[in-house]
């Protein structure tokens, strides 16, 4: 099978998807000639023709504005926020009207977009490339809201989203686009040639939305991860010599909420990791959720580790990211609780 | 020498309670003197026409100059029915609200032309993206009377379950998007479906509506970026009723000379109308339809008119401007003007008016009586409380099917 | 005392502020001339003059981004949004540059505006005149942001606001205007006319921000409540008979975790109640905080009674609405479990 | 009659790498004609402005028409070694970057007249606005370059601590608001400066800053708007470098003629300059300024000039434009212009020149030796991480002191 960075991944699905539906289109700043500051659509106005995939004016409300229009015309528009840091300006009509046009309407109109944005920090982007608006969205009824953390995935679920009948945020951690990066910044990073999710089948398959997935078996404890925070967990519990159960999110609403109970019940403990600031972040949500689910197997309060209530700092960014030594320190105080 | 001291400025309007009204600063040019250029003329040689108004009908009620002719006898007739339809309409569901059937009214008072006349030029599948002042599309489109009630009682038989204020249809029928209570974010979303219609290779073509008031928004602002650089087949109609609640239309236009010359800058065609004009409405609208159908591009239109009610049955207009501003707007009432032409005509009379507003009265009466008897929103048939949960996905995610059980569901 | 509604108490708020400094200005749609469509800026035009009090167009980006630049001059802007549910086209300018621009600039500029908003449902307003967006405030780093719930601490929350150097959110919950409200919609509402907290000074005073408190002592749980449900939650425990604390916390960002954890540590079962949908919603912070810092007390899981996710109804208000009979089954099922 | 297809349409630039770059499409007019008009001359009798370009020095390098003549030999001089001082340290710290020192840089080359020429018109107390492309504001103002090189080090003395990214400076002292990574926010906020010195009746002036790709976002529309209604005393700056990273200007333009064009629709004064030739910038924001402070509210000016340089750090344009592009862009390169100027003046030399470029090197090589005595990103003194957590609020509150001593600092 051939590999794929996460980049080639997520431009193959794109592919996929325009070649089986020519109602997909593909718009953003950038994204047409060039193919993305990220390169994620590299070629595809090429293959596909300028009606299908072509720049838009820097106008993040008119590019989710028009998306909308489109959806509501028939067609599955897949949008490019150039950086997550950027989507406010849209945020109005993705909150007030993509996730909540099929309600409003009763089913006379829908809104079947997928909002893709770079997230995460890790690259020295300062505050305007590096933030995890996640929580911005979970929050809102009527979306369905995606973090991918790996190339196989990315792909598969991308192309569930694009097919998906309702709105979906589709976050790619771009920390993650070349490899798996597990906080250790100092240390090469391994390409996804060289990693066995990055073996990504040619062609059309979906992983399903509102799936997690164990992505290390353990007894000790569970650790809730999405997005860059999945590797970062992994070499925690490695690091440690902690028992941890790993588990990778992949979507957050619709959330599984059943692996996440029989892990935790399971394992009697339970460490939430995300990169976004903490206070209301995703990570309050799935503890309440733990503690309602699990409350009598919990040996020690759920912990949550997470970047800090401030803007996302340029120099100090390593102070500032959960590495695994910040997690690893909470992963031991969760065991002696 | 000392610079002189910065001074702030805050626009007015000219009168407010307690003065005359005075629109002797508004500049109404005379019926007929606008040209009609054709439809696939350069925005550049038009541009006199963001700052005009097109006007029809002379103030005798009599059709002048090239913008006349484009409506037959019987479209005359049946647009003056619209507008006397929408007219009752809004009488019956604004004392509903009074009484207590309803939460909210929103009603169309002086603006009947605009929406009915500009349905009237539409072609069928052509899709309009409306503010909540713009029913009569709806009427005028043949849309059902009792189901547009239906939604505004929240009762059994409400198309949306109950869901939405009242008056926010949404009908893909006929051609009516799902209105939103955020202001302008509609525009875009217009622009974006006109681009879909062309990136398909389709026929059909796209309206956006927004108020004065309204074009101060951003999304006004998208709109004009995306129709001017795709050149997106869509009609951009702005309602100058010259009041946004409290406020007056000063303040979103600040110095500009009229919303219309806001589309100057995108190098879109942009032109005035008098709202209060059914025959000069129907005819810009044609103009800009035919105009975008045949791949020339977007429209900017701007209608000029007056909000006579208030701003919805939460609002008291006399708190913020004088009583009689509505008898002292230039371009009178529309039903009136309309009437007048078609008895001038010979088409219509007195009496055959009287006739025609029981007729047109005794149709909402009925639509009335059957929606009512599905139900009002304190009374009678209910959507069920099972519709709170349906409806936000397509297939229902565990946590809401979680929270419905709770419920009790 | 004079007894005002929460309508007056608040802009005698702004009345005190403006007479005490010349830089506090107060603008926003429809808040001029004719005073705000709640008319809670009613004759402030009139005694200090259009440069000081006026109409904005509508554009809450513009709104919030003229009152960035104003008090990047030196004043201090107390803004209207007409309704929080309008506030998203003004997120950006909040969220990207408000809420950082002290950080980013290091103190070279600052932001002391006051964002007001009225807020929540109860009023049959549909989806949107109905939201309650604080979560969408509490996750930015850089905001305070508070809710207020009756006329006393409205004036005085609202003259600390404009007097605070940072931005603040200020969130007043519509259906509180003119009365308390319990949720039991089909009683008479007692005006503020007729309740203690109706009692408001002329004058200046200050209610501090960051500081909660317990409006009804209790000793079998604490209940965490703001704004209308503060009433609820009264009513409740009235109802049930559950001898419940109820604090109202006033500001959610800095949150009074003091007083919370004091509260918790004593009765050993918690519940909070919010209107604002469920998933992602403040309560999910609260209840991380409260299990985090008062875990080897509880008896019982921490339970939330909220909206649910789903766009605010219509018709269904009120079986939307989180009222005392839905609280007080929450309540029961936490003394029981 | 089967109606016509309708057909989407997306504008692209003349050529792509591979292809001969051709400018021939961008009219050019001769310098000298434009007129200048007095400051409290009405916007409507201007709009000619915003189509044409206003040019001072022609093509032998010498002043011509109405707006020559607003600088004196002595601040010539001083504006061809501003540029050259911001192409010296540009090209150092684009090194700097190269080397590690720096995690991103962002230069001007080709650019450097607008903003240095600029700020020579305003006055002191004066605020802009500015992107991340107007550092000349800040050389040209005598901010200290070691100052901008420890924030763009993110070292010790970096006045912002290390918090934001490398070229965002922001310093009060110097009119320079603090750059938001987040396009066109600060556009409106530049109003609302102009509109708080209003209020207090001062006598100081904003400017506001945006690129040709920027201007499609929502806040060029919040910032004409709130400036046309309250006349506020601004100048709103669209530097028109042709790209938006990888986007021609087109894209945002769409079928308007002009950027300039925009403000025409608010009846906003707007002049289209040269923005390659000094002394026009100059006498443009010089004229516009005065009519700011003189009460006759905000201007639109779009300086037309080329990216010669990569977006940043991040970026290479051969992926997206011929490579040759730059050199065959017709309004030249500021910095020889001026050159050319001063040399038909008798003011310089070519030696002179070479040993102006000498100095000027020796200076920046000087600020850099200081700043990087002080620590580079990776390397030396380094702002503490105490810092994250301070200037989040004026007082930390709680929350943050707790993560803070979570932090161990
Ligand atoms: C984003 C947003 N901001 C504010 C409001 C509140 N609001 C509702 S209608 C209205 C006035 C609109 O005036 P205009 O656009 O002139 O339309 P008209 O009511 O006159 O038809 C306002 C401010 C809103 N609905 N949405
Ligand atoms: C809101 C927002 N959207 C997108 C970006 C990403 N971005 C950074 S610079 C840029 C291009 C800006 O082009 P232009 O306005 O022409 O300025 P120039 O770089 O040419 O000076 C883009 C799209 C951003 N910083 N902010
Ligand atoms: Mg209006
Ligand atoms: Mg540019």
């Amino acid at each position: 099978m051939p590999r794929l960075t996460m980049i080639e991944a997520i431009r193959s699905a794109m592919d996929v998807a325009m070649g089986r539906d020519d109602d997909v289109v593909v718009f953003g700043e950038d994204v047409g000639y060039f193919g993305g500051v990220f390169r994620c659509t590299a070629g595809l106005q090429q293959k596909y023709g300028k009606s299908r995939c072509f720049d838009a004016p820097i106008n993040e409300s008119g590019i989710v504005g028009a998306a909308i229009g489109m959806a509501a015309y028939g067609l599955k528009p897949c949008i490019e926020i150039q950086f997550a840091d950027y989507v406010y300006p849209g945020y109005d009509q993705i909150v007030s009207e993509a996730a909540r046009i099929r309600y409003r309407s009763n089913g006379e109109f829908t809104c079947p977009i997928v909002v893709r944005m770079p997230t995460g920090g890790g690259i020295f982007g300062g505050q305007t490339h590096s933030q995890s608006p996640e929580a911005l969205f979970t929050h809102v009824s009527g979306l369905k809201t995606v973090v991918c953390s790996n190339p196989y995935d990315a792909k598969g679920l991308l192309i569930a989203a694009i097919e998906d009948p309702d709105p979906v945020i589709f976050l790619e951690p771009k920390r993650l686009y070349n490899g798996p990066f597990d906080g250790h910044h100092d240390r090469p990073v391994t390409p996804w040639s060289k990693h066995e999710l990055g073996e990504v089948p040619d062609g059309h398959y979906t992983v399903p939305l509102g799936k997690a997935v164990i992505r290390r078996p353990g007894n000790d404890m569970t650790i809730l991860a999405y997005g860059t925070m999945v590797y970062v967990a992994q070499a925690a519990a490695e690091e440690t010599g902690i028992d941890a159960e790993v588990i990778d999110l992949r979507t957050l609403v619709p959330l599984d909420l059943e692996t996440i109970t029989a892990s935790v019940k399971k394992t009697g403990r339970c460490v939430v990791v995300h990169e976004a600031t903490q206070t209301g972040g995703f990570a309050g949500e799935l503890v309440t959720l733990v503690q309602e689910a699990c409350f009598f197997h919990l040996e020690a309060p759920v912990a949550r580790v997470t970047g800090y209530d401030t803007p996302y700092p340029h120099a100090q960014e390593w102070s500032y990211f959960p590495g695994p030594a910040r997690l690893g320190r909470a992963m031991r105080e969760t065991m002696e609780a | 020498m000392e610079p002189s001291r910065l001074k702030f400025h805050v626009p007015e309007p000219e009168v407010r309670p307690g003065g005359t009204p005075d629109f002797s600063n508004v500049p109404i040019p005379k019926a007929g003197i606008a040209p009609r250029p054709p439809v696939d003329t350069k925005p550049e040689d038009m541009r006199e026409l963001a700052y005009g108004i097109i006007r029809v009908l002379d103030d005798d009620g009599n059709p002048v100059g090239p913008w006349a002719g484009s409506l037959s006898d019987e479209e005359l007739a049946e647009g003056l029915r619209h507008m006397m339809t929408l007219r009752a309409f809004d009488a019956r569901m604004q004392m509903a609200q009074r009484q207590g059937k309803t939460s909210f009214y929103m009603q169309h008072l002086g603006e009947e032309a605009v929406s009915t006349a500009f349905r009237k030029a539409l072609e069928p599948g052509d899709m309009n993206f409306p503010t909540y002042r713009q029913a009569g599309l709806l009427i005028a489109g043949g849309y059902p009377m009792v189901t547009m009630m239906n939604q505004i009682y929240s009762n059994e038989l409400d198309p949306l379950k109950g869901r939405q204020l009242p008056v926010m249809y949404a009908s893909k029928e006929y051609g009516f998007f799902s209105i939103s209570g955020n202001l302008a974010t509609q525009y875009i979303q217009a622009v974006g479906w006109a681009m879909a219609s062309a990136i398909k290779g389709d026929t059909r073509i796209a309206a956006g509506w927004i108020g004065d008031g309204s074009t101060a928004e951003s999304d006004f602002h998208s709109a004009m970026v995306f129709a001017s650089t795709y050149r997106a087949p869509v009609v951009l109609n702005i309602v100058n009723n010259q009041w946004a609640i409290s406020t007056f239309q000063g303040i979103a236009r600040g110095g500009a000379a009229t919303f219309a010359a806001r589309g100057l800058g995108f190098n879109i065609p942009s032109l005035r109308v008098d709202g209060n004009d059914y025959l000069a409405v129907h005819a810009v609208a044609k103009w800009a339809i035919e105009r975008a159908r045949k791949n020339f591009g977007p429209t900017l239109i701007e209608y000029v008119t007056y909000r006579a009610g208030a701003h919805s049955t939460s609002d008291d207009p006399s708190a913020y401007r004088p009583k009689t501003e509505a008898v002292a707007w230039p371009l009178g009432d529309p039903v009136m003007r309309l009437k007048e032409h078609l008895i001038n005509k010979g088409l219509w009379s007195e009496e055959r008016h009287k006739q025609a507003e029981a007729e047109v009265l005794s149709g909402v009466l009925a639509a009335q009586k059957e929606a009512e008897s599905h139900g009002t929103l304190h009374a009678g048939g209910k959507p069920s409380v099972r519709d709170v949960f349906e409806g936000v996905y397509a297939e229902m995610p565990p946590h809401l099917r979680r929270q419905r059980q709770q419920a009790g569901v």
